[in-house]
């Protein structure tokens, strides 16, 4: 029986840029292939092409591009309509935005159906209620007639596969189809894609996570610029990786590794010159603290929305605390009211000790500059008009560094702390990768001589390998400033790595709280075990994993 | 087009390039009695520029009338060839000496369209309707300002009391704003009615009025008492005469040509030049009895007040240059102080022409010896200036600009100020300007009075056209003694006298004579200019098939 | 709720900005224009105001390049004379309504909700009643004139840019640089003279490159309704409702300020989209 | 999917009803404050300039009235009362609904609008409709397709350039005076309409297809667009049924610049055209200082902006449910 997708040689380029160059390789039905790199690693062009969806002004060349037999080069747009919907599925990242936000869902499901068969609209109807029910949908009645944006992003996710698998493809190829997910949330809709693949049709899926597709894919093929750089059944793969990319990528993630040890080992930046040492905050009292927060916020239709309810927290100089949780369980907000950017409700917020309440706006104001904050995504916490010399320059004007050399050099002495040469200086944030953005910020944290740095999910938008270069720095920083940190992160991977003490919060309340070794061992909230369990491992689903971690 | 093209149209058709060439006899009555005989039926439409907004002949002031006044009423009186009233509603009519009392015999027969008889107490109700405060009437009560009060005889002679002598009053009576409209209408609607849809005795009813998009006429069936001039008799041999509202001059223009329209009311003088070479089109240029295009010195304030700055700004108007830059061939220069077609106009009161050394020698004499940076005199530090207040018209012809090179040419400073229609209205009557342009038509040589009399002096008894604000005791004396004969030899000597002393007063500068241009298709025939206005007359026009 | 932006960029962006032609074009033509508006002494062969003795309605060639007018003056003249009171109306209107739209529109975006919904409501007033009729009635009452036109037009555009300066103030206030900068510890209004008034502005300068454009058009349509520049000066919109007339007589006197004015707006727009589409190229 | 389901799920959508009403309410009475503010704003302007509106009435070009008689006509128009009187008056009649009379046509305020507003309203409607049309069909034919798509932009950017009486008179020379196809001038019959609501609609038109078309290519790289291609759909049918919807939200924001565009653009296309129309009221209303009346267009104007606020504000959210609950 020959191969249900046979890719050879296939090269794409726009405007002469190649995106994918010369990648190979085959799709047996009832397999499972994962095509894993990081962005702007091709993979994601390389999908689209197989439904001859390259996009507008792509020049596709491939030495033998067969599906199920039939040779697709030569197919036109009207030849490539027929397969589209009815043979090849297709699920993208987010459905808010891959589902018609101006249609009901069921419409949306309703249309391959249309397109492709001749059922009338009662029987197209029914067929939607089926499908919603066989992808886990509960009323699909109900829930075929909402708008996206009225649907969780589980269930959402779940109408999108549904309008994917409406006319039982032969091939579901699926692009990024948890990351817009929670973990929890994650972890089912893998499992749902899982037992969609019979041994009839084949499943393709596209990830920059390697433990999200260790659980689901037969084979993997590992992508770095466009060229397949490894490829083989995914035990081999992640057991014993050949090529030093895949080596350093599986290194990257967090929970494959000891705690406390390195990352990053590619391209170790140097160890900066010795920075002054602050001197550490007096005894072990505590740096910052917070006593029964309580913050509410009106809702849309006049309802009170409780974001925060009863949180308190301390943290010692030098100490990280971790606070983690899904999205809407109040992490945000707590920062936020620590860093007296909203007001409480009720209870209080201690700087050193002193009330942000009881503080007038002038105190406030120089109080301000002890605590700091680096964001998700620093290019919006930047002006657009600044150069990266005026971004730090502006922060060290605050800590009282006049205009002029003083200014300069201790700029130059704040880049070189995260890792950057004085070349930067004259550059626009616009012009920096999303690693170099994090460590300006990071840089103009550092500037304002800060006690506590709250990193409100600072590495969620980076590549893996990116990721990793911003751990370590920050643990570095931690090391030789004694500065504390607020990590506030939604990947428990990241939290347990970077975190001496954690907090788990949901629906706005603080469920358990300790040493961060002790709580992620030993659980004593069922959420908390949810949330370990939903970890994506790099433990083969063959072995049971050993810890929570799945490395001792 | 806007209120203000009325002004914008009159200034367009300003002085030709070169002398009028050979134009059709001003003022001559007879029908064109063309080869074919007069077929009946058809509708003639017709091209007009700008809609008065009101239909009512006694409460506007608009040029249109002088054209709707003949198709919806008829008048007491119709002007010969000579310009002497003939009779027409009125049969025949005695002046007592005095002047003061005028007793009418009224033609029998005649009703309104509305069925209202036409009698005595008819024409009573319509001069107390042109008087009356209610009707605003901006032109027809003011011509008949001395009426007092009146005595029905019986239904057909009517005896008219004036409080003072004013012979003119016969022959105003024959204009379009004075045409008789029915009583019955007049006491039964208000002045807005009246506006939408006035009722006369005329060959056409009013039957359709939508303001700024068309009027419509129709055929007076029993209609039978025209102008004995008119040496016709019987209803009109049109079906009916539809009225578009054209106001773009361009628009119109190419309307006619391309046969949308067999008549216009107001041709561009720019387009007299292709309408005259236009095989199927006749092109009519008639001058018109009245004050000729003239420029007004207010003689009541400094500089105009010294007869010598007078007289050297006229010497400095080189008027041929202006008719010929913006008159494209269809403009006559004036002579004198009465267009050359209206009664008793004196010929050898000849008003002298542009002659700059002389303009230059009499400043001099002036005392405007002293030259200040631009180039204007100057006399005890004060510049020789002069305000022109000017209204803004889509556009402005160019007069203005020209007098002001001309006047400078001499060292004599103009300022043309450009100010809306409604400042302008108040600038005239409060005196507050040293040059002002205009043109005043009339059908009798009266025209001197209403512009020249101190008693037209704008004060607070009445506005006034005496713009020039000249108040000279002999030309006072000649009006009012015109007004109370109706010996020609009289009227001659005095108008004469009045016209001769207006050359050496020099209140102002006539530039051209004014003419109204209009033009018909060839298909049309019977058309009639009147004798009062020159404008075309459609009562026994026809439309070959 | 960590949106990882991964999705590969399906259409790579072609950013290099080729000068295309229209742009080369566009920036000659204004070259000309701004030239001719300030030395037109030395462009134009004759007098504008000068009445020719050769007569009206001259075609284009011999001593007139383009004809001469319905008052025998030469036709370029008047209209390299008549670049400048376009560009001052572009530019003039244009730079009051930006000044008058950037004071209203930040006083709104910064100052307390009353003061919000008052300036809103005032400008709600003044876009209710339709541009030319504005226009109109602040030109017939004040009178006409070409600095009139100008303020009747930059008074009627002042509320759009109000609007514009409003919404942008809002969105920087509540951006993050924004709260970062007040977390540095930045007085508020030294925040707001830094950061929100400069990025608030921003947009509202390249959009008025295109008003410009649109201001000598509304220009153009007040000199149409006769409510323009005063006579004799030479003013593309005046000689354009002035050439209508004479239409029939010499097609000529329509055409060339219609093409003057319609090329002039059309490659000061074109310019103002290129800058629009440079800086927001930058800031995003 | 049952009509019953969908419309179920529309009105699940929208917050109560109490809601939107309370939101029209508020706008309500945000609109009568602007009608107010167009009354008093104008009734200043006219009053406080030059000019004496019962001269220019009466003593009009060629009119030699007495003084009597204009103390008279100031008196009916109540013009020697003092100015705040005057003032009050008018806004009682207001609140009746009265405009007053036109000094001019001497006729109720109301009434003159209304019998020009015809000409205009069925000038605006067909020129609105054409320009949507246009803008439509050339954004979606041409958006993000290479040689189309630079064409028409260049075709629109020239025509929105292109001052509106300047496209008139082309039209005009073409197709009335050398090729004589159409009536020159006029009111009646739609032959007279082609030209003047073509003159109206292709500068509007242009504008909205450009707005439209870089909308469009936006919505074009949305992820849903990819999604539908992706179930075998043909290029443009995406771009009709799932595409123009979301640009459909960009032409409702632009009504506000349509509507005023066409008021502003009757005016110049009823001067050229000689069509008959609220623009010619205007401009002889302004020119004549007719104060009864232009303060009638004004509160008119007024009203018809405020109309259209709301309605845009309604069919904002029916056409995207999600800014009902935000």
């Amino acid at each position: 029986m020959s191969s249900l997708l046979e890719v050879a040689g296939l090269t794409v380029a726009f405007e002469g840029t190649r995106v994918v160059d010369g990648v190979s390789f085959t799709l047996q039905r009832g397999e499972c292939l994962a095509l894993v790199g990081e962005s702007g690693s091709g993979k994601s062009v390389t999908t689209r092409t197989l439904v001859g969806l390259a996009g507008y002004g792509a020049h596709v060349h491939a030495d033998r591009l067969r599906f199920d037999g039939t040779d697709v080069t030569g197919f036109t747009d009207r030849t490539w309509r027929r397969v589209r919907g009815a043979r090849i599925g297709f699920v993208l990242q987010d459905a808010l935005a891959s589902l018609d936000p101006l249609r009901p869902v069921g419409r949306e499901i309703a249309e391959p159906l249309a397109l492709h068969t001749t059922l009338s609209r009662a029987e197209r109807a029914a067929r939607v209620r089926e499908l919603l029910e066989s992808v886990g949908v509960p009323e699909p009645e109900v829930r075929a007639a909402q708008y996206p944006h009225q649907l969780s992003g589980g269930l959402r996710q779940r109408a999108l596969i549904a309008s994917a698998i409406a006319c039982d493809p032969d091939l579901l190829l699926a692009d990024e189809p948890t990351t817009a997910l929670d973990a929890t949330v994650a972890v089912q809709v893998l499992d749902l894609l899982g037992s969609l693949k019979d041994n009839r049709s084949g499943l393709l899926i596209v990830s920059h996570d390697l433990a999200v597709v260790a659980r689901l894919a037969d084979r993997v093929a590992v992508m770095k610029d466009g060229r397949i750089v490894e490829a083989g059944t995914t035990d081999a793969v992640l057991q014993d990786p050949q090529h030093p990319y895949t080596r350093a990528l599986l290194a990257a993630v967090p929970s494959a590794h000891a705690k406390g040890t390195r990352l990053s080992t590619v391209e170790r930046p140097t160890v900066p010159a010795p920075a002054p040492v602050l001197d550490p905050a007096p005894g072990g009292a505590p740096v910052l603290a917070a006593v029964g927060l309580r913050k509410s916020f009106p809702g849309p239709d006049g309802v009170a929305r409780v974001a925060v309810e009863d949180v308190s927290l301390t943290l010692r100089a030098g100490e990280t605390l971790g606070i983690v949780g899904e999205s809407g369980s109040g992490k945000s907000t707590t920062a936020r009211l620590l860093l007296g950017l909203e007001t409480p409700d009720a209870g209080e917020v201690l700087v050193d000790g002193t009330d942000w309440s009881a503080l007038t706006p002038e105190e406030r104001r120089t109080h301000r500059r002890r605590l700091q904050i680096v964001y998700q995504d620093p290019l919006s916490s930047f002006d657009p008009r600044y150069t990266v010399d005026r971004v730090i320059g502006e922060a060290l004007g605050v800590a009282g560094y006049p205009r002029g050399i003083r200014r300069r050099d201790r700029t130059v002495e704040l880049l070189e702390l995260v890792a950057l040469d004085a070349g930067y200086l004259g550059r626009r944030p616009l012009e920096l990768s999303g690693g170099q953005r994090q460590r300006v910020a990071v840089a103009r944290a550092l500037a304002a001589e800060p006690e506590v740095i709250v990193c409100d999910e600072p590495v969620s938008a980076l590549d893996v390998s990116v990721q990793a270069q911003i751990l370590d720095l920050l643990a570095d920083l931690q090391a030789r400033l004694r500065v504390a940190y607020l990590f506030i992160s939604h990947d428990l991977g990241v939290v347990y790595h970077a975190s001496d003490r954690v907090l788990v919060m949901r629906d706005g309340r603080v469920l358990e709280s300790g040493d961060v070794r002790t709580v992620f061992a030993d659980p004593q909230h069922d959420y908390t075990r949810e949330l370990l369990a939903a970890i994506p491992r790099l433990a083969t689903h063959a072995t049971p994993p050993p810890t929570p971690m799945g490395v001792s | 087009m806007s209120p203000s093209r009325t002004i914008r149209s009159l200034v367009a058709t300003l002085a030709g390039l070169s002398l009028l060439t050979a134009c059709g006899g001003a003022g001559t009555s007879t029908v064109d009695s063309g080869s074919t005989q007069p077929v009946r039926g058809g509708t003639l439409n017709l091209s007009m520029s700008l809609d008065p907004l009101c239909l009512d002949p006694h409460a506007i002031s608009s040029d249109v009338e002088q054209i709707f006044g003949h198709i919806l009423t008829d008048n007491l009186v119709y002007l010969d060839e000579k310009g002497d009233p003939s009779p027409w509603l009125a049969t025949s009519w005695e002046i007592s000496p005095d002047a003061k009392t005028y007793t009418f015999h009224l033609r029998k027969g005649v009703t309104f369209s509305d069925g209202a008889v036409f009698d005595a107490q008819a024409v009573v109700t319509n001069f107390e309707h042109m008087l009356d405060p209610a009707t605003r009437s901006p032109l027809a009560g003011p011509y008949i300002a001395p009426y007092k009060d009146s005595k029905i005889i019986d239904a057909s002679t009517l005896e008219v009391h004036l409080s003072r002598p004013y012979v003119p009053f016969l022959t105003v009576l024959a204009q379009g704003w004075l045409g008789m409209e029915s009583p019955k209408a007049i006491k039964e609607n208000t002045p807005a009615q009246l506006c939408e849809h006035p009722v006369g005795s005329g060959p056409f009813v009013l039957t359709g009025y939508t303001k700024n998009q068309s009027v419509t006429f129709a055929r007076r069936a029993d209609y039978n008492w025209p102008p004995d001039l008119f040496k016709h008799s019987g209803p009109a041999y049109l079906d009916g005469i539809k009225v578009d509202w054209v106001g773009q001059d361009a628009v119109r223009f190419n309307s006619l040509v391309s046969g949308q329209y067999q008549a216009t009311g107001y041709l561009p003088a720019q387009n007299a030049q292709a309408v005259k070479s236009n095989p199927n089109l006749e092109y009519h240029n008639n001058n018109r009895i009245g004050w000729p295009f003239t420029l007004d010195f207010n003689v009541s304030r400094a500089p105009f007040d010294d007869l010598d700055v007078r007289r050297a700004f006229a010497a400095a108007v080189n008027t041929p240059a202006i008719i010929q830059t913006i008159g494209f061939g269809q403009r006559q220069p004036a002579t004198g102080f009465l267009d050359r077609v209206t009664q008793f106009y004196d010929p050898n009161a000849k008003f002298p022409g542009f002659d700059p050394a002389k303009a230059n020698q009499l400043l001099d004499q002036a005392g405007w010896t002293g030259r200040d940076a631009d180039g204007y005199r100057t006399k005890d530090g004060k510049v020789l200036e002069a305000q022109l207040p000017v209204t803004q018209t889509a556009t402005v012809s160019p007069v203005y600009n020209l007098i002001q090179a001309q006047a400078k040419a001499v060292g004599f400073k103009v300022n043309v100020n450009l100010l809306p229609l409604t400042q302008i209205t108040t600038l005239r009557y409060a005196g507050d300007y040293d040059l002002l342009s205009g043109v005043w038509h009339t059908n009798t040589p009266d025209v001197l009075y209403i512009k020249y009399a101190s008693e037209s002096i704008p004060n607070n008894k009445r506005l006034g056209q005496n713009l020039s604000h000249l108040s000279d005791p002999q030309i006072d004396g000649w009006l009012e003694q015109a007004r109370q004969t109706t010996d020609s030899a009289k009227l001659q000597d005095l108008y004469g006298k009045v016209q001769q002393r207006l050359v050496d007063l020099v209140p102002g500068v006539p530039i051209y004579d004014n003419s109204v241009l209009w033009a018909t298709s060839k298909k049309l025939q019977g058309v009639i200019t009147d004798t009062s206005h020159a404008t075309p007359v459609f009562t026994y026009a026809w439309l070959t098939r | 709720m960590s949106a990882f932006t991964a999705t590969a960029a399906v259409l790579p962006r072609t950013s290099r900005i080729r000068l295309r032609p229209g742009l080369i074009l566009a920036g000659l033509f204004v070259a000309v224009v701004v030239a001719a508006a300030l030395v037109p002494q030395l462009l134009a062969p004759h007098d504008p105001l000068a009445i020719g003795a050769e007569g009206a309605f001259l075609p284009s060639g011999g001593g007139h390049l383009l004809g001469t007018d319905e008052s025998g003056r030469d036709v370029l003249s008047r209209m390299v004379y008549g670049a400048r009171p376009s560009l001052v109306m572009g530019l003039g209107a244009t730079a009051i309504a930006v000044t008058g739209g950037t004071l209203l529109g930040l006083a709104a975006g910064l100052g307390s909700r009353l003061t919000e919904s008052l300036i809103m409501r005032l400008i709600d007033v003044v876009l209710s009643v339709p541009e030319l009729l504005l226009a109109l009635v602040v030109i017939t009452l004040a009178g006409a004139g070409s600095t009139n036109a100008m303020f009747a037009v930059a008074f009627a555009s002042i509320p759009s840019y109000a609007r514009i300066v409003r919404a942008q103030t809002h969105i920087v206030r509540r951006s993050t640089f924004v709260e970062a900068a007040t977390g540095l510890g930045i007085r508020r209004s030294t925040v707001i003279w830094r950061h929100v008034l400069p990025n608030a502005i921003r947009p509202v300068l390249v959009l008025s490159t295109i008003g410009v454009g649109t201001a000598i058009s509304a220009g153009a349509a007040l000199s149409f309704l006769g409510l323009g520049a005063e006579p004799p000066a030479a003013e593309w919109g005046d000689m354009l409702s002035n050439g209508l007339q004479y239409i029939s007589n010499d097609w000529f006197l329509v055409a060339v300020p219609s093409v003057a004015i319609t090329l002039t707006v059309l490659s000061i727009t074109v310019l103002g989209r290129e800058l629009r589409r440079r800086s927001e190229g930058r800031s995003t | 999917m049952t009509a019953r389901g969908a419309m179920a799920a529309r009105l699940a959508g929208h917050p109560t009803a109490v809601a939107v009403a309370k939101r029209i309410g508020v706008r309500l009475i945000a609109g009568v404050g602007v009608l107010w503010g167009a009354a008093t704003l104008s009734f200043i302007a006219l009053h406080v300039t030059a000019g004496d509106a019962a001269l220019s009435t009466v003593a009009g070009q060629g009119a030699n009235p007495t003084k009597e008689l204009l103390d008279q006509v100031r008196r009916d128009f109540g013009l020697d009362q003092p100015l705040y009187r005057q003032y009050l008056d008018y806004l009682g009649r207001l609140l009746h609904g009265d405009l007053g009379q036109s000094y001019q046509q001497r006729i109720a305020v109301s009434r003159a609008i209304t019998e020009q507003l015809g000409q205009t309203v069925q000038l605006a409607v067909s020129a609105a409709a054409v320009a949507v049309l246009l803008a439509i069909g050339a954004a979606v034919l041409t958006a993000r397709r290479r040689p189309w798509r630079s064409i028409a932009s260049g075709v629109e950017l020239t025509l929105s350039a292109t001052p509106t009486f300047v496209i008139g008179i082309v039209l005009l020379i073409v197709f009335s005076f050398t090729l004589k196809v159409l009536p020159v001038s006029g009111n009646d019959g739609p032959r007279a309409l082609i030209l003047p609501m073509l003159t109206l609609a292709l500068p509007i038109g242009a504008v909205l297809a450009q707005v439209l078309r870089s909308e469009l290519e936006e919505v074009l790289e949305q992820p849903f667009i990819l999604t539908a291609r992706s179930r075998g759909m043909r290029d443009t049918v995406v771009r009709v049924r799932h595409a123009l919807r979301h640009a459909l939200v960009q032409i409702v924001t632009m009504s506000g610049f349509v509507v005023g565009g066409l008021l502003g653009g009757a005016v110049i296309t009823e001067t050229l055209f000689v069509r008959q129309g609220v623009g010619q009221l205007m401009l002889s209303a302004v020119t004549t200082k007719d104060i009864p009346m232009v303060l009638g267009l004004v509160v008119f104007a007024a009203f018809v902006y405020v109309v259209v606020n709301l309605l845009v504000d309604i069919t904002y959210t029916l056409i995207d449910p999600r800014l009902v609950t935000r």
